[in-house]
C-alpha cells in the first residue's frame, strides 16, 4: 500500500519500531499486525494509536467500569452512546455526560477548558437534545503560585468564553484547592440537555449504500494526537506538544446545534456523532462498528483549513465543532439546505459499506484499510494493584483530635479557605440565567432548571470530596454519590442517575491502580443502593507531575427531577422564627475534613463512616419533607460540617440565628459525619415534620438578627453576619485580584 | 401587538425574549430571521442578547450588515417601538441607530448578576409603568457593557432626557455617567445592557422587567385608540 | 494578490482599560519602564489587487472593521511574498 | 521613551474564528476580493529607554503579552516623537 511521500514504509516502523513513540507498544504492535495480516503503513498505525490510546479505549479502566450499574427503570440509554438518557416523564428525557480536559487546560487554559464545554455540548446534542445546562467541576494547585492563577483565571475565562457565547447557561459546579493539583489541574464539564423520547438518535452507521457526511468547521492540523497526549504524564516536553492545543469556535457550534436538532427531526437522518477525541477515526470506525458495517472515505473531498494535509493528518485532527453523519441515499440535497441556512457546509465524503472495514481513499490510491471493529476494540490490559502503604496507616493512625481556643476565629479561617469560600468571582462570569429556567441559580446545594412547558425541574449537581478518596479510596468514592444525591435531595429532586468523570493518575503504577478500583467499586455500591445508575461517563488517567499523582478525584454529576417547582427548596434561611433543625448526630469523625486540613496542613487517619442504608433513609425521610412543604429550607453538612451549613445558610440572606448545641463544641460544629442536614422549618408545621423526620433535633431559631448566636456545653460566642460574610465573599476576588 | 424578535446567527436570548412576550405579556410575537427584509405588520421590534456572529470582531458590528437592518432602521424612522437588548443595543450602536458605543467592562470580565438600576426618564412608551427614579432589580450578563460617548454626546442625552436607565449600585462596567440603557431622540429606540426579558416570570423570582413590555403595550394600545378616534 | 495590513486603536481619548490592565500587571511583574500601554487590532487581508484597492480598503475598515466612534485605523499595502 | 509597536499574530496552523467570520462577513458585504482574514493584536508600549530594551520586550511578550502556544509575536522599537 502507498504511504505518503515523507512518511516512514511500513517496513521502516515496524524495524525502527516507530509505533512506539506513537503510543503503541509491543504487544499491541503485534495484535495490529495480526488483525491486519501485514504491517500497518504510517496512516493505519496512526489510526490503531489513537483509537487504542486510553483516552479512546478506556483499555485499562474497562475492566473496572464494568462494576457500575447502568440500567434501572428510567434509563433509556447507557453508556456508549455520545450521552446517556433517562426519561423524565410526559415523553420527554433528559441527557446528560460529563467529560475532562485536563491536560489541554494545563498547557493552554483558555482554549483547553472551552474546547472541553464545546466537546461535552457535541455530545449531548448528537444525541438529539437542546442543551440546557453546563456545569463545571474545578480542581487547581495553591493560589500563592502564580502560574496556578494565570492557569484559573484562564480556565474560568475560557469556559465563560465558550458557554455564555454559545447561549447554555453554567448553572453549577465546584471548585477547590489543593497542593495536589498544581502541575495538573482539573477541568471536567458536564453537559445537560433535555429531548422527546421521539428524537433520540444513535451514533451508528446503517444501511448499506447510505451517505457519509461531513458537518461543520473545516479540518486543520490542531489537536493532532490530542487524544495520546491525554494518556500521557504532563512533563517538561508537553510544551513540544503544542500543536495538540485546538481552538475553540463557539459560534460555529452555536449554528451547529442549531442545524443538527433541526436534521434530527428529518426522516432521513441514520445516525450522527460528533467527531470528539481522535476526531474523523473515531467517529467513522465507532459509527460503522456499532452498525457492523464499514465505511469508505474519500479524504479528498474533506473540508480542509490548510494545505498538503496527509491521511494521517486529517484523521487525527482535532479540529473542533464538527460532526459526522450518515443519512439515506439521496437525501443529500435536502440535508444540505439546511445546514446552509446556517451558513454551514455539509460535505458527502464516504458511503456505508457490507465489508466491516474503515477504508480511506486519497488522491486516487485506497491509503488505509483496516477493519472497523478492531479499531473500536483495543486490548484490554489488566493492571496489578497495590494496596499504597498510607492507606494502611491511616486505617491504623490514632484518630486526630482537634485543639480549639477561638471558635469565632476558627470559623472565619475556615470560611476563608479559598476552596471553602464564596464562588461568586467565579459564577458571576458565566451566564447562568440565559434561557431563562434556572430556578435556582449557583450557591445552593444543587441548581434547579426549569423543563420548559410543564412545572418540573432538574435538579443539577456535581460532587467530589477527593481529600476523603486520598485516605480511603473505597468510601471516598460512596460518599462521592451520597453527597450528590443529599444535593439533589435538598433541592427537592428525587435522584436520578449519575455520570462520573474518573481522574486519577498513571495506571500503570499498582497502587494508583488500586485507587482506582476501590473508588469504583465504593461508588458502584452506593449508586445501587441509592438507585442512581451510571449513564455515561469520562475516564481521565495520567494526571500527575514529576511523577506525583493528583489524588484520586472521581467526580460525580448527578441529575434529579423536581416533579412540582412550587415545591424546589434551597440552602437560605426563609422567615424569621423558623425552626433550626439538625437531622443526625455528630461524631468524632475528623479524617480528610476541612478542619483538620485547617489545623494540621494535611489529612490524615480514617474517613468519616458511611452506612448507605441509613443514608438511604434520611434522604426519602427529607424529600418526602420537602415535597409535602415543610421545610422553608435544606442544606446538608459537607466539607467544614455543621459551622459552614450555618454560614451558608444565612449569608446571602437578612437573617441570623440563636442556636443552642450538647456536646463536644469541635464536634458539634465541625466533624464531617455523614448523612446530615440542616434544615428549618415554620413554626406551625414544626409537629408534621417531626412525624416525618425521625432523627432530627431542633437546635434553634431563624432570627431578624445581623447576629448568630451559638451556644454548646461550656463554649457561647456571638458571629457578626455582615462581617464574616464580606470576607468569605471576598477571598477570590481579593487574591486575584491583588496579586500577580 | 404583534412583535418581532429578530434572530441573528448567534442570538442566543431570542426565546427568553420570545416568552418574555408570549407567557409573560399574553401577546403575539415572531421570530423574523436575520435574512428577511421586511418588518411590515409587526408593533413593535426586539433585538435580543447573544453573540450574532460570535461577535467577533466587535459585538455588534456585524449583525448591523444583515438584510434585515433596513427594515430595522424604517420601523425606527417610523416611530414604532425597538428595543434593543444587551447584543442588541451593541447592534444599535453600530447601526447608528443610537449614539455612542461600549466598550469592555473595566474589569475586563463578563459579569453575569441582578443589579438595581434607576429609572432615571419614565416618561417613555418602554417607562411608562415605573415610577420616576424608581429602583428596579433586573440581570445583566455581558463582557462589553462599558457604555463611552464623548462629551457632547453626553451633554445632548442629557438635555433630551435620552438617559433613561442608570446603574443604582455600583457601577458594575465602567460606563459613563453609569449608563445603563439610553433612547433616541424620538424616544422610540432604547437601547440598554441590562435584560429586562430575564426578570418577566415569576418562578424565576423577578418580574421587574415585565413592565417594561407592559409598558410598550400600553402606549401601543393608546395609539392604536388615539388612530381609531381620529 | 496584496497583503493589506490595518491597524485599529482606540481614540486617545477613549480610556483602554485592557491597557490599564496590561500595564498594572507589567508593574507588578517588576517593568516599571512600562509607562503607557494602548491595546488595539491588527488585522491582515489577503486582497486581490485592483487599481481601486486603497478604496476598498478604506470602504472595509470605515464600514465594518474599525467602529470611528471609538477607533482609529491606518493601513499599509504590501505585495505579497509568494512563497 | 521608545515606542514600542508589538504585533501578535495566531500561528498559522491555530484557528483563527475571529477572522474566518469577518471574512464571510465582507463576501456577504460584497467584497469578494478579500480572500483571507486573519485578526491578531496591536499593542503600543511607551518605555523608558535602556540598553537592554529588547531584551526586556522580549520577555514582556513571552511573559505576558503573547501566548506563545498559539501566538507569534513580532516588534518593533522606535523613538518617540515628542509633540
Ligand atoms: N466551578 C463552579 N462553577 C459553577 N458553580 C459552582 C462552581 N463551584 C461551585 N459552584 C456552585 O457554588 C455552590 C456551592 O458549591 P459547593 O460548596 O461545592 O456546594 P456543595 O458542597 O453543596 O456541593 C453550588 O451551587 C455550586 O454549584
Ligand atoms: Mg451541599
Amino acid at each position: 500500500m502507498p504511504t505518503a511521500s515523507l512518511e516512514p514504509s511500513a517496513e521502516t516502523i515496524a524495524q525502527e519500531k516507530i509505533y512506539r513513540t506513537m503510543g503503541l507498544t509491543e504487544d499491541e504492535y503485534a495484535k495490529v499486525c495480526k488483525l491486519l495480516g501485514r504491517k500497518p503503513n504510517y496512516t493505519e498505525t496512526g489510526l490503531f494509536s489513537v483509537m487504542w490510546s486510553e483516552h479512546c479505549s478506556y483499555k485499562t479502566s474497562k475492566p473496572l467500569l464494568k462494576k457500575f450499574p447502568t440500567s434501572g427503570g428510567r434509563v433509556l440509554q447507557g453508556p456508549g452512546e455520545g450521552a446517556g438518557i433517562v426519561d423524565i416523564g410526559d415523553k420527554q428525557a433528559v441527557v446528560f455526560k460529563i467529560e475532562s480536559h485536563n491536560h489541554p487546560s494545563a498547557i493552554e487554559p483558555y482554549q483547553g477548558a472551552a474546547t472541553g464545554v464545546g466537546g461535552i455540548i457535541r455530545d449531548v446534542f448528537s444525541m438529539g437534545a437542546r442543551p440546557v445546562a453546563i456545569l463545571d467541576s474545578l480542581r487547581f494547585g495553591q493560589l500563592d503560585n502564580a502560574r496556578v492563577r494565570y492557569i484559573f483565571e484562564e480556565v474560568v475565562s475560557g469556559i465563560a468564553g465558550y458557554g455564555n457565547c454559545i447561549g447554555i447557561p453554567t448553572v453549577g459546579g465546584e471548585l477547590s484547592f489543593d497542593p495536589c493539583y498544581n502541575g495538573n489541574p482539573l477541568v471536567n464539564a458536564m453537559c445537560v440537555g433535555i429531548m422527546n423520547h421521539a428524537d433520540i438518535q444513535v451514533g451508528q452507521a446503517r444501511g448499506i449504500g447510505n451517505t457519509v457526511m461531513y458537518v461543520g468547521a473545516s479540518t486543520g492540523r490542531d489537536g493532532i494526537n490530542g487524544a495520546t497526549f491525554a494518556s500521557e504524564e504532563i512533563s517538561d516536553k508537553s510544551d513540544e506538544k503544542r500543536s495538540a492545543v485546538q481552538v475553540g469556535d463557539p459560534f460555529m457550534e452555536k449554528l451547529l446545534v442549531e442545524a443538527c436538532l433541526e436534521l434530527t427531526k428529518h426522516e432521513a437522518l441514520v445516525g450522527i456523532q460528533d467527531m470528539g477525541a481522535a476526531g474523523l477515526v473515531s467517529s467513522a470506525s465507532e459509527m460503522a462498528a456499532k452498525a457492523g458495517v464499514g465505511i469508505h472515505m474519500n479524504l479528498d473531498l474533506i473540508p480542509q483549513r490548510e494545505t498538503a494535509m496527509t491521511p494521517y493528518e486529517m484523521m487525527l485532527s482535532e479540529s473542533q465543532e464538527r460532526m459526522l453523519i450518515v443519512i439515506k441515499k439521496g437525501s443529500e440535497e435536502e440535508i444540505q439546505a439546511i445546514f446552509s441556512r446556517w451558513g454551514l457546509h455539509a460535505v458527502a465524503v464516504g458511503t456505508v459499506i457490507e465489508e466491516e472495514v474503515l477504508r480511506l481513499e486519497h488522491k486516487g490510491e485506497i491509503v488505509a484499510e483496516v477493519p472497523s471493529d478492531a479499531l473500536a476494540s483495543a486490548p484490554v490490559r489488566h493492571m496489578p494493584s497495590r494496596v499504597p502503604e498510607t492507606y494502611t496507616l491511616n486505617q491504623t493512625a490514632p484518630a486526630w483530635t482537634p485543639e480549639i481556643k477561638n471558635y469565632p476565629e476558627t470559623i472565619k479561617r475556615l470560611l476563608t479557605q479559598p476552596s471553602l469560600a464564596a464562588k461568586d468571582w467565579v459564577t458571576r462570569q458565566y451566564d447562568y440565567m440565559v434561557q431563562t429556567n434556572t430556578v435556582v441559580a449557583p450557591g445552593s446545594d444543587a441548581a434547579v432548571v426549569r423543563v420548559r412547558g410543564t412545572n418540573k425541574g432538574l435538579a443539577l449537581t456535581t460532587d467530589c470530596n477527593a481529600k476523603y478518596l486520598a485516605l480511603d479510596p473505597y468510601v471516598g468514592g460512596k460518599i462521592a454519590v451520597a453527597e450528590a444525591a443529599r444535593n439533589i435531595v435538598c433541592s427537592g429532586g428525587i435522584p436520578l442517575a449519575i455520570t462520573d468523570c474518573l481522574n486519577f493518575g498513571s495506571p500503570e503504577k499498582p497502587e494508583v491502580f488500586w485507587e482506582m478500583e476501590q473508588s469504583v467499586s465504593g461508588m458502584a455500591e452506593a449508586c445501587k443502593e441509592l438507585e442512581t445508575p451510571v449513564i455515561s461517563g469520562n475516564v481521565s488517567l495520567y494526571n500527575e507531575t514529576d511523577q506525583e499523582a493528583i489524588d484520586p478525584t472521581p467526580v460525580v454529576g448527578m441529575v434529579g427531577l423536581v416533579e412540582d417547582l412550587d415545591k424546589v427548596c434551597t440552602v437560605a434561611f426563609k422567615n424569621a422564627g423558623d425552626a433550626i433543625y439538625l437531622i443526625g448526630e455528630a461524631q468524632a469523625e475528623f479524617g480528610g475534613s476541612a478542619l483538620q486540613i485547617l489545623l494540621d496542613g494535611k489529612a490524615s487517619g480514617k474517613v468519616p463512616a458511611l452506612d448507605l442504608e441509613l443514608e438511604k433513609a434520611r434522604q426519602s425521610n427529607v424529600l418526602q419533607a420537602i415535597q409535602s412543604g415543610l421545610v422553608s429550607s435544606a442544606h446538608d453538612i459537607s466539607e467544614g460540617g455543621l459551622a459552614t451549613a450555618i454560614a451558608d445558610s444565612v449569608f446571602g440572606t437578612s437573617f441570623g440565628c440563636d442556636l443552642t448545641l450538647f456536646g463536644d463544641p469541635a464536634v458539634e460544629l465541625f466533624s464531617e459525619t455523614q448523612s446530615r442536614y440542616l434544615v428549618s422549618v415554620p413554626k406551625e408545621l414544626t409537629e408534621k415534620f417531626e412525624t416525618i423526620v425521625r432523627d432530627t433535633v431542633q437546635i434553634g431559631i431563624v432570627t431578624t438578627s445581623d447576629e448568630l448566636h451559638i451556644a454548646c456545653d461550656n463554649e457561647s460566642f456571638t458571629l457578626n453576619r455582615p462581617d464574616l460574610e464580606n470576607d468569605w465573599r471576598g477571598v477570590l476576588s481579593c487574591i486575584m485580584s491583588t496579586e500577580n | 401587538m404583534k412583535t418581532a424578535v429578530i434572530v441573528f446567527p448567534g442570538s442566543n436570548c431570542d426565546q427568553d425574549m420570545y416568552y418574555a412576550i408570549k407567557d409573560g405579556l399574553g401577546e403575539d410575537v415572531d421570530y423574523v430571521w436575520h435574512a428577511e427584509t421586511s418588518l411590515d405588520g409587526y408593533d413593535a421590534i426586539m433585538i435580543p442578547g447573544g453573540f450574532s456572529y460570535g461577535d467577533y470582531l466587535r459585538c455588534g458590528a456585524i449583525a448591523r450588515f444583515a438584510g434585515i437592518m433596513p427594515a430595522v432602521i424604517k420601523a425606527a424612522e417610523e416611530g414604532k417601538p425597538v428595543l434593543g437588548v444587551c447584543n442588541g443595543f451593541q447592534i444599535l450602536l453600530e447601526a447608528g441607530l443610537l449614539p455612542g458605543a461600549l466598550l469592555k467592562n473595566k474589569n475586563l470580565k463578563f459579569i453575569c448578576e441582578t443589579v438595581p438600576l434607576k429609572t432615571e426618564n419614565n416618561q417613555t412608551m418602554f417607562t411608562s409603568l415605573y415610577k420616576e427614579g424608581e429602583i428596579i432589580r433586573i440581570p445583566i450578563a455581558h463582557g462589553e457593557g462599558n457604555y463611552y460617548c464623548d462629551d457632547e454626546t453626553l451633554a445632548e442625552l442629557k438635555a433630551n432626557h435620552q438617559i433613561v436607565f442608570t446603574y443604582a449600585g455600583e457601577n458594575p462596567n465602567g460606563s459613563r455617567a453609569d449608563i445603563a440603557g439610553i433612547t433616541n431622540r424620538n424616544g422610540n429606540v432604547l437601547g440598554m445592557m441590562p435584560h429586562p426579558e430575564r426578570a418577566a416570570d415569576a418562578m424565576l423570582g423577578n418580574k421587574d422587567g415585565l413592565r417594561l413590555f407592559q409598558s410598550i403595550l400600553n402606549h401601543w394600545r393608546d395609539s392604536v385608540h388615539a388612530n381609531c378616534i381620529s | 494578490m496584496k497583503k493589506v495590513k490595518v491597524y485599529i486603536t482606540l481614540k486617545e481619548s477613549v480610556l483602554d482599560p485592557q491597557g490599564q490592565a496590561v500595564m498594572q500587571s507589567l508593574h507588578n511583574m517588576n517593568y516599571p519602564d512600562v509607562q503607557d500601554v494602548r491595546i488595539g487590532k491588527y488585522i491582515e487581508l489577503q486582497m486581490e489587487d485592483g487599481a481601486d484597492i486603497a478604496q476598498k480598503v478604506d470602504a472595509i475598515c470605515d464600514r465594518l472593521l474599525a467602529n470611528t466612534v471609538i477607533e482609529n485605523y491606518r493601513y499599509e499595502i504590501e505585495e505579497e511574498v509568494r512563497s
